[in-house]
Parts: structure tokens; C-alpha cells; sequence
């Protein structure tokens, strides 16, 4: 039986927000992420959070208020979607070069043109050399959860990097299901108070953003990265840690029936959940095994690659490409991953859901008979789902 | 599991029943989930949304090809949209109409029950915003849910003095279709 | 090779360990006795490297890009360019 | 007579321009004033020397002035330019207050979550956001207009060299007709830049900001009294400021603060201030030099051919007039 309530993924951002006493918060609407900032506003209009409310003229501007916030000393959140991602591009580069622990929720959308307002994974793919962590969530518990989480993340001394929380766009943010919204002490107890590692003090005079000539800036790039390495280990402690308080925990990512299993699908977000189930469905007719990417980035490249190496086809799901390369990134990616092995599986691209188009359960059938025919026969690398 | 599909018009509030019929599951102790076919629809044009209720946490995120129930909130979509589309043999389909079941052209083969909510929603809230009497016929017809959680649901959803309102016109639309099946 | 957190800089004021003087070919030089002390070569100062000592202005010529608009800005002619011989 | 005298006295530091008034011995007058002022003036430097800004820039001292006005409970924000780059060289900073730079046209923004997050956290610390003129008319336009509707309790110094100076000298919004700069040059079918200089301070004003002004680095403290003002004011203040770059206009390094004066001296800028809604002029001079007088100055207006230099002329008069009867 269910606990808690019944809320839209938009709202389950929002009560984490809440939970997490953010202290500052810019934003600028943008379908399908309205709902999470509306809420904000609600709850800092009654008084429920005490927090700092900027309501920006773009998406450009929120990114750059929260660094200026969050150089301040201060806790903060964003939220964004699509275009207004692709807008902050410029400004995620320089959160993450800072080294400021904000977090951003992505209402996960197609970008344009074609004007679309639909879910896909573009936006958040397009940014992922950004130096921003980036989790990808299956329900809307597990983006409360991870919303949670992100601070935590964030904020370890040894990480400092932004993060972002991506939910599929309308799939999760306009979706009620039940979820459980824990306790404010539960928090309280895992996340501490914010303390922040770099601020702005008149007392303590610091300057943020310097410019670094080429005998520099490498090195700072390298630290970064570095960081990354750090956030796997952050990830996993948080995990756990959040798990002792809520009962609840996600990992880097999750494995469903991988053991033995000939084919392994690769995907993210919230399409997982109806792959499990059509693997379900095909129990004994085939032996499929799923392997859910929740971190993208840091992308925990020598367990996934454990993970896959046993399979005789490995098959990436993904709502995005990069045209011109002709497949998605999570695909080359994991191609890459598993290129060094001296026997290693067969990979095929699957893209799927483009701009919201329904990703159904005869797509997913259709994708593992394919991935089957692959293990004998010579298919295509990469297969684009629903042109017809 | 059970599916349900919402058809209506945009501001006749078909996104709002699927969310309070999977509020009131919820009530009920069962998994439920609802969305809206994720549109740019504005007032008036056809709208569609979802509901699934199941005793297990809802993992599939696919829009409803094959409901079990078909909720049409307003009996001239069925000429624009093939609202039937997929509904099981075994399924039902709850009609907003003052027309009987065989008058309204709704090629199904499944079973078809009318109520005219508009009258119900004219009564009781004074607009012809049917949603709340169309999911108090659907729990008696179906029983997927309980009147109690359906109207708890709707306490959740509206402001107390809108709620009350709504609560009347769940039970006409409830009493009106026990007596008829 | 360890550089700063986010490239911070904890040193405020910490361009002073570079001495800019090295750029001049021109300096300033302050006649004491025609000075009337008025402070237009310290107010206007770009560096800034004027300041004043004992009653008296004074170039910091560690930093002195000579520039000369203190020279210039000076209404009683109290302070000459100088070609620098280095 | 007196009373012009006085104007000059109070916020004039020019002798030269004193003896030209005065004639005799008022430079003593003079002088004795204006030092009386100047000895109110913070010493403290926060803008330290060692930064890479040329010889005889004008930001700097636009920025020196500014912190000695604010004083050190202070946090600046900073767009990309020129400014930036010479005094934040990794691992060195010139700034003695806490100082961000995040991109060009975020200084305004990047100001909006500090003023945010001090307000979250119950601080009383002046917020400045400075812009050259490109970071600020141009690219930051949009992020500035924001800031200043929204209402923050902040600072925006727009240090105005008329041009892209830390990329060499490229056309921005706020340059004036006639210069040459390298994207608008001056040939033989081209006065150069075509377009009349963007009036910046007066879409600021038009935003309902409390205190809005035009300074002048020739004018310390008058600019000084200003920025005071403007960071004393509770909500969001705007101070435009004409800070000469030698570079830029080719100029002679150490007619800087003269140039300054000079543009002041013809009308080719106005120094006014608009308080909660009240406008007056600052400083009107005593006796206004030919247009000439200032163009000669500097290399980007060389090419000015006399008729041009008389259509420049009128363009100043006409908007003087106007100044005159709005402000």
C-alpha cells in the first residue's frame, strides 16, 4: 500500500526545495517546468519557505543571480527547461568553473526548431561537458529524493560542483503518482547546514572569477574533473546515507536482471520504468537485463563497463542525438567504454522519443527482438524509432 | 491494473478528474498515476488524460492505447474523435449525454452507459463543468473506487467552498447511476 | 601545481607584487617647493601610486606607469616627466 | 559672476579652468575649497596598484574613486572587459573588496543574487555592479533592465569609454557619432559611426530607478557625491560615468582627466543627477568650449571634416537645450 501522497514531479521538486531551506531562488518560466517555480512562489508566499525569491528576466540571468547568491554564501536552486537551459549554457560553465554548489532542476524537453514543448533528453545531453553533475530520474520519488540528494553532493568539500536533477518534461513534472516526502528532521540530520567554501565577505575580501592565462587554466580544468572523480564516491555516501534516513536509495545506477542476461538495454530517466516492464513481460521468451544510468555525470565508466562486459548485446535507449555523428550520446559513450575490452558485446543505438513522441510498449519489443536478431546477425548500429 | 481515459474539451477540467480519480485510488490504498496528454491545447479543443490504478507502484510512463474505461465528458467529441479507439471488449464507456447508449454512435463493442452530467453540474455548481459528476458516475459503474475517496479526492483538489459543491454533484451523478445499473 | 579553489583569489590587493614601474619611460618628479598641496596628482592618479608622506606627495615608482597626468593635472607646473634613464 | 565662480569652486577641480574665470588670484579661493573637499575623501585605496591597465587609463580611476565613495563594506560585481582582465590576473587581484566576475553581460544579474542572498542573510553591505559600456548599453542591456525593474538595493557604474576597448577598439551602443573605431571606421565614404550615442542613464531613469547620474573622472567629486548618493539610496541607483581610454581614443596618456573636463567643458556630455524623480544638472560650465576644442584631442575623431565637426556641434547644442528645459 502507498504512503505519503499523491503529487506531480513538479511539486515532489518543490517539497524537496522546501526541505532543503534553499535560501535563494531565481528562476524564469518555461513549459514544462512552470509548476516548480509556481510552487516555489506559493510556498514563499506563505510564509512555508524563507527564501529569497528573484524572479529574473531570463533563464541567463537566473543561472548568473544564483552564482552571484551562491558566492554570497548562500544556499540556492533554479529550475529550467529547453531553451532556458540552452540559454544558461554560457553561465553553467562558469558555475561549475567556480566551483558553487547550486542546483538546478531540468524539466527534461526537446529543443528547437521545430518549436517543440515535448519531452526528450536533448537539453540536458547538449550540456553534459559543462562540469555539471547530472542525475536523471525514473519517478517522481526519486526526483524528491534526488533533489535531496544534489545538495548533499554538491556541497561534500571535496565535490563543490553543481548539479542538475534531470525529470523528463510532462513524463514526470506533470505525472501524479504516489510518494512519500520525508521527514524534516530525516533531512535536517543528512544535510547539514550550508557552509560554504568560497563567499563574498566584506571582512574577508575574496575575488571570484579571475581570468587565467594558459599556464593556468588547464590545471583548473583538471581540478574539476578531479572533483568529478570525488563525486562518485559522494554520490554513493549520500546514497547511503539518505537510505539510513528514508529507507530510500538509487546508486549510481541501477541494475534489473543484468546477471546472465544476453542483451542489457542502457537508458535513463523515466522510460526505464516501462522498459523493466516489458522485460518483465518477455521473462523466458528473452533473457534481457536493463542497466539504468541514474549519475551521467560522473559517469561511473569501470562499473558500467562491469556491468556490460558479459553481454552479448548491449542496447542504448536514448532520447537524443548528435546529428551529424548520427547516434546518441549516452551510445557513443558507452561504445567508448567498452572499446578497450579484448571480447566485448555488440552495441546498437536506439533513438527513441524525440520531441515526446510516445515511447510505447511494442517500440521497446520491437527494440529487444532487434537487439536479439543482432546476437547472430549483422544489423544496423543505430535504429531511429518512429519515423513512421 | 486498470486504465482509464479521460476524454474531454480544454476547461472542462478532464486533467483534473484523472488526477482526483488517482488521488482517490490512492485513498483507496492502491498505486494510481494520471497524466494529461501532454498538449497546447486551449479552451475548448479536445483534450485527453490518463489514469491508471494497479496494486503494485505504476512503472510504465506510455500513454493509454487499450483503457479499460473510456470517460467522455462530452458526447460531441465522438464525431471528431475516435474516443472508442482501443477500449477492450470487456471495458466500459461512461458518456456525459441526455441520449440512451445506442442513440450516440459510438462504435465500441463494449458496454456503454450515458448519464447527462450536464444537468447534474448545472444543478449543483451552476456551470457545466462535468468532470466532478463524471467521475461520481464512473466509481458506480466501475467500483475501481470508492464514493468516500472520490470525494476526498475532491476536498483535496478545490478550495472548501467549491469542494462542497463538487461533493454534491459526485453523489447525484453516483445515486443517479446505481439506480440505472 | 596546485592553483585555487574555483580560481579564488584570498589576496586582496595582491597586484601589488607586480611592479608595473617597469613600463614607464617618463617620470614624475614632484618640486616640493612649488607644490601647493593641492592633491589633483593624487585624486587623479590612475594606478593609483601618489600618496602622501610626512606632508609631503610621493611617487611609488614600483608601480609608476608614468603616464604623466599628474603632471599634467598639476596647476602650479610642480611636477616634471623626466625621461627615465634605466 | 559670483555665482558661477562658485560652481566652479565647489565642483570643479580645474586651475586652469579657474584662472580662466577668475583671472587673479583666485586660485587660492579656489584651491582652498576644493582641497577642503578633498581632505574629506577616504585615503584608503581599495583598488590597488600592480593591475596591467594601461598608462593614463580612466576605469581605473573611475573605480578607485568609486570605492573611496563606497567605502570598503562593499561587494563589486564586474562584466567582462577591460577592467576585469587588467585587475584580476590569476593568481592576483587588485581588489581590496570582495569582487566577483561571472560573463559580459552578467554584472547586473550576478548583482541581483548578492543583493538577494545579503537581504537572505541580514547583511548591510553596499552591492556595485560595474560595466564598461559595451557590458552594459549593449550586451548587459537586458540583464541591467532586469535588475533595475526588479528593484534591488544596488549600484550599477557604467564606466563609459564609448567603445569595445579590451578586444581593440570595436563599435559599441554607446559610441559617439562620428568616432572611428575598427568596426566602424572612417573612410572615404564613411563618417565612421553613423549613429548617435544610446542615452543610456536616460532608459535607466525611465525605468522609475530612484537615482540615476552622469559623472565625469575629471570631476571627483562630483562623481564621488554621486556614487555617495547612489549607494546610500535604497533601491536600485545607476551612475553613468565618462572614463577616457587613451588606447581607444587615441590620446595622449596624460590628457586623460583633460578630455574628461573638455567633454564636460563643451556639452558633449551633461552632468546631471535624477533623484527620486528630481532632475537637475550638476555642473553647466561657466564658458562652453567649441566642440573642436574636445575633438582635436583624440585620433578617432581626426577624419571629422569642419562641416562635420559643425553638425557635431549643433547635435550638442539641440540636446543641451533639451537637457536644459527637461532637467
Amino acid at each position: 500500500m502507498p504512503r505519503g501522497d499523491v503529487l506531480h514531479g513538479s511539486r515532489a521538486v518543490a517539497e524537496a526545495v522546501k526541505l532543503c531551506d534553499v535560501d535563494v531562488i531565481a528562476a524564469y518560466p518555461i513549459t514544462p517546468q512552470t509548476h516548480i517555480v509556481e510552487d516555489l512562489a506559493e510556498f514563499v508566499a506563505n510564509g512555508e519557505l524563507d527564501a529569497e525569491y528573484v524572479l529574473v528576466e531570463s533563464e541567463h540571468s537566473a543561472m548568473s543571480a544564483c552564482i552571484g547568491a551562491s558566492a554570497t554564501g548562500v544556499r540556492t536552486f533554479t529550475a529550467t527547461s529547453s531553451q532556458g537551459l540552452a540559454l544558461m549554457h554560457e553561465m553553467l560553465f562558469i558555475a561549475s568553473g567556480m566551483r558553487l554548489p547550486i542546483v538546478m532542476a531540468n524539466a527534461n524537453r526537446a529543443l528547437s526548431a521545430p518549436i517543440n514543448i515535448w519531452n526528450d533528453q536533448q537539453d540536458s545531453m547538449s550540456e553534459r561537458d559543462c562540469g555539471w553533475i547530472q542525475l536523471y530520474c525514473e519517478t517522481n520519488q526519486e526526483t524528491l529524493d534526488t533533489t535531496i540528494q544534489a545538495y548533499r553532493i554538491s556541497e561534500n568539500k571535496k565535490v563543490l560542483l553543481p548539479s542538475m536533477v534531470c525529470l523528463d518534461g510532462f513524463v514526470l513534472t506533470h505525472t501524479i503518482e504516489p510518494l512519500e516526502i520525508p521527514d524534516k528532521d530525516a533531512v535536517n540530520r543528512f544535510l547539514p547546514e550550508f557552509e560554504p567554501a568560497v563567499y563574498l565577505d566584506p571582512d574577508d575580501p575574496m575575488t571570484l572569477g579571475a581570468f587565467a592565462t594558459p599556464a593556468d587554466y588547464i590545471k583548473f580544468r583538471f581540478e574539476q574533473e578531479k572533483a568529478m572523480r570525488n563525486a562518485i564516491e559522494a554520490i554513493e555516501k549520500a546514497d547511503r546515507e539518505y537510505k539510513k534516513e528514508t529507507g530510500r536509495g538509487y546508486g549510481l545506477m541501477e541494475e534489473y536482471n543484468t546477471k546472465d542476461a544476453d542483451i542489457i538495454i542502457v537508458s535513463m530517466g523515466s522510460v526505464v520504468g516501462t522498459i523493466k516492464e516489458v522485460i518483465d513481460q518477455l521473462k523466458g521468451e528473452y533473457n534481457v537485463g536493463l542497466l539504468k544510468i541514474k549519475a551521467f555525470r560522473p559517469l561511473p565508466k569501470e562499473r558500467i563497463k562491469e556491468v556490460l562486459k558479459n553481454a552479448r548485446v548491449v542496447s542504448v535507449v536514448e532520447k537524443d542525438v548528435s546529428i551529424g555523428l548520427g547516434e546518441g550520446g549516452l551510445f557513443s559513450e558507452i561504445k567508448g567504454i567498452l572499446y578497450n575490452l579484448d571480447e566485448r558485446p555488440k552495441v546498437l543505438g536506439f533513438i527513441i522519443g524525440l520531441g515526446g513522441r510516445d515511447i510505447t510498449q511494442p517500440d521497446i519489443r520491437d527494440i529487444i527482438k532487434l537487439s536479439k536478431k543482432a546476437e547472430k546477425d549483422v544489423v544496423d548500429e543505430v535504429h531511429w524509432i518512429g519515423l513512421r | 491494473m486498470r486504465e482509464i481515459r479521460f476524454h474531454g474539451r480544454g476547461g472542462q477540467g478532464a486533467v483534473t478528474a484523472a488526477e482526483i480519480l488517482a488521488t482517490a485510488a490512492f485513498y483507496d490504498g492502491k498505486y494510481s498515476q494520471a497524466f494529461p496528454f501532454f498538449g497546447v491545447e486551449r479552451r475548448g479543443a479536445p483534450v485527453t488524460a490518463f489514469a491508471r490504478i494497479d496494486d503494485r507502484f505504476i512503472r510504465i510512463r506510455n500513454q493509454i492505447y487499450e483503457p479499460d474505461y473510456i470517460v467522455v465528458q462530452d458526447s460531441t467529441l465522438i464525431e471528431v474523435v475516435n474516443v472508442a479507439d482501443g477500449l477492450k471488449e470487456n471495458g466500459k464507456a461512461i458518456v456525459n449525454t441526455e441520449k440512451e447508449p445506442d442513440e450516440i454512435g459510438l462504435d465500441t463493442g463494449a458496454e456503454i452507459v450515458t448519464i447527462n452530467a450536464t444537468k447534474i453540474a448545472l444543478d449543483m455548481l451552476g456551470v457545466p463543468i462535468v468532470n466532478t459528476s463524471m467521475l461520481g458516475a464512473f466509481a458506480a459503474v466501475s467500483k475501481e473506487v470508492t464514493l468516500d475517496s472520490i470525494i476526498k479526492g475532491i476536498h483535496k483538489r478545490f478550495i472548501p467552498k467549491l469542494a462542497s459543491k463538487n461533493e454534491k454533484a459526485v453523489e447525484v451523478a453516483f445515486k443517479e447511476m446505481e439506480a440505472r445499473i | 601545481m596546485t592553483v585555487s579553489l574555483g580560481g579564488s583569489v584570498k589576496d586582496p590587493g595582491s597586484t601589488v607584487k607586480t611592479k608595473t614601474g617597469s613600463w614607464r619611460t617618463f617620470k614624475p618628479e614632484i618640486d616640493n617647493d612649488k607644490c601647493i598641496d593641492c592633491g589633483n596628482c593624487w585624486i587623479f592618479c590612475v594606478e593609483p601610486c601618489i600618496s602622501k608622506e610626512d606632508g609631503k606627495y610621493v611617487v611609488d615608482y614600483d608601480y609608476c606607469k608614468g603616464c604623466g597626468v599628474c603632471a599634467h593635472e598639476c596647476p602650479v607646473g610642480a611636477i616634471e616627466m623626466v625621461l627615465e634613464e634605466k | 559672476m559670483m555665482q558661477e565662480t562658485m560652481q566652479v569652486v565647489v565642483d570643479t577641480p580645474s586651475y586652469i579652468k579657474c584662472r580662466q574665470v577668475c583671472k587673479a588670484n583666485v586660485r587660492a579661493n579656489r584651491c582652498f575649497k576644493f582641497k577642503k573637499n578633498l581632505e574629506a575623501v577616504s585615503g584608503d585605496e581599495l583598488f590597488a596598484p600592480g593591475h596591467s591597465a594601461c598608462a593614463g587609463c580612466g576605469a581605473t580611476v573611475a573605480v578607485r574613486l568609486a570605492l573611496k565613495a563606497a567605502g570598503k563594506n562593499t561587494i563589486a560585481t564586474n562584466a567582462t572587459g577591460c577592467l576585469e582582465v587588467f585587475s584580476t590576473k590569476y593568481p592576483e587581484t587588485a581588489w581590496r573588496v570582495p569582487w566577483i566576475h561571472a560573463a559580459f553581460e552578467t554584472s547586473a544579474s550576478v548583482a541581483s543574487g548578492v543583493e538577494a542572498a545579503l537581504k537572505k542573510l541580514g547583511k548591510d553591505v553596499n552591492v556595485i555592479a560595474f560595466g564598461g559600456d559595451g557590458g552594459t548599453v549593449d550586451i548587459g542591456f537586458q540583464a541591467l533592465s532586469g535588475a533595475m525593474e526588479r528593484g534591488h538595493n544596488m549600484t550599477y557604474i557604467c564606466y563609459d569609454n564609448e567603445a569595445y576597448m579590451n578586444t581593440g577598439v570595436q563599435r559599441s551602443g554607446s559610441t559617439p557619432y562620428g568616432s572611428s573605431t575598427t568596426t566602424s571606421p572612417a573612410g572615404s565614404v564613411s563618417i565612421g559611426n553613423k549613429r548617435p550615442k544610446k542615452d543610456m542613464p536616460q532608459i535607466i531613469a525611465a525605468h522609475g530607478v530612484d537615482y540615476v547620474a552622469t559623472a565625469s573622472i575629471a570631476f571627483p567629486l562630483d562623481y564621488m557625491k554621486k556614487v555617495k548618493k547612489a549607494v546610500a539610496t535604497n533601491g536600485p541607483a545607476y551612475v553613468h560615468v565618462l572614463a577616457a581610454c587613451p588606447t581607444g581614443w587615441g590620446s595622449a596618456s596624460e590628457r586623460s582627466i583633460e578630455i574628461c573636463r573638455l567633454a564636460v567643458d563643451s556639452g558633449m556630455w551633461v552632468l546631471y543627477e535624477i533623484d527620486h524623480g528630481d532632475a537637475r544638472i550638476t555642473y553647466l560650465p561657466t564658458k562652453k568650449v567649441p566642440v573642436i576644442e574636445y575633438l582635436k584631442t583624440q585620433k578617432r575623431f581626426r577624419h571629422l571634416k569642419a562641416e562635420d565637426v559643425q553638425d557635431i556641434q549643433d547635435m550638442i547644442d539641440e540636446r543641451l537645450k533639451r537637457y536644459s528645459n527637461e532637467i
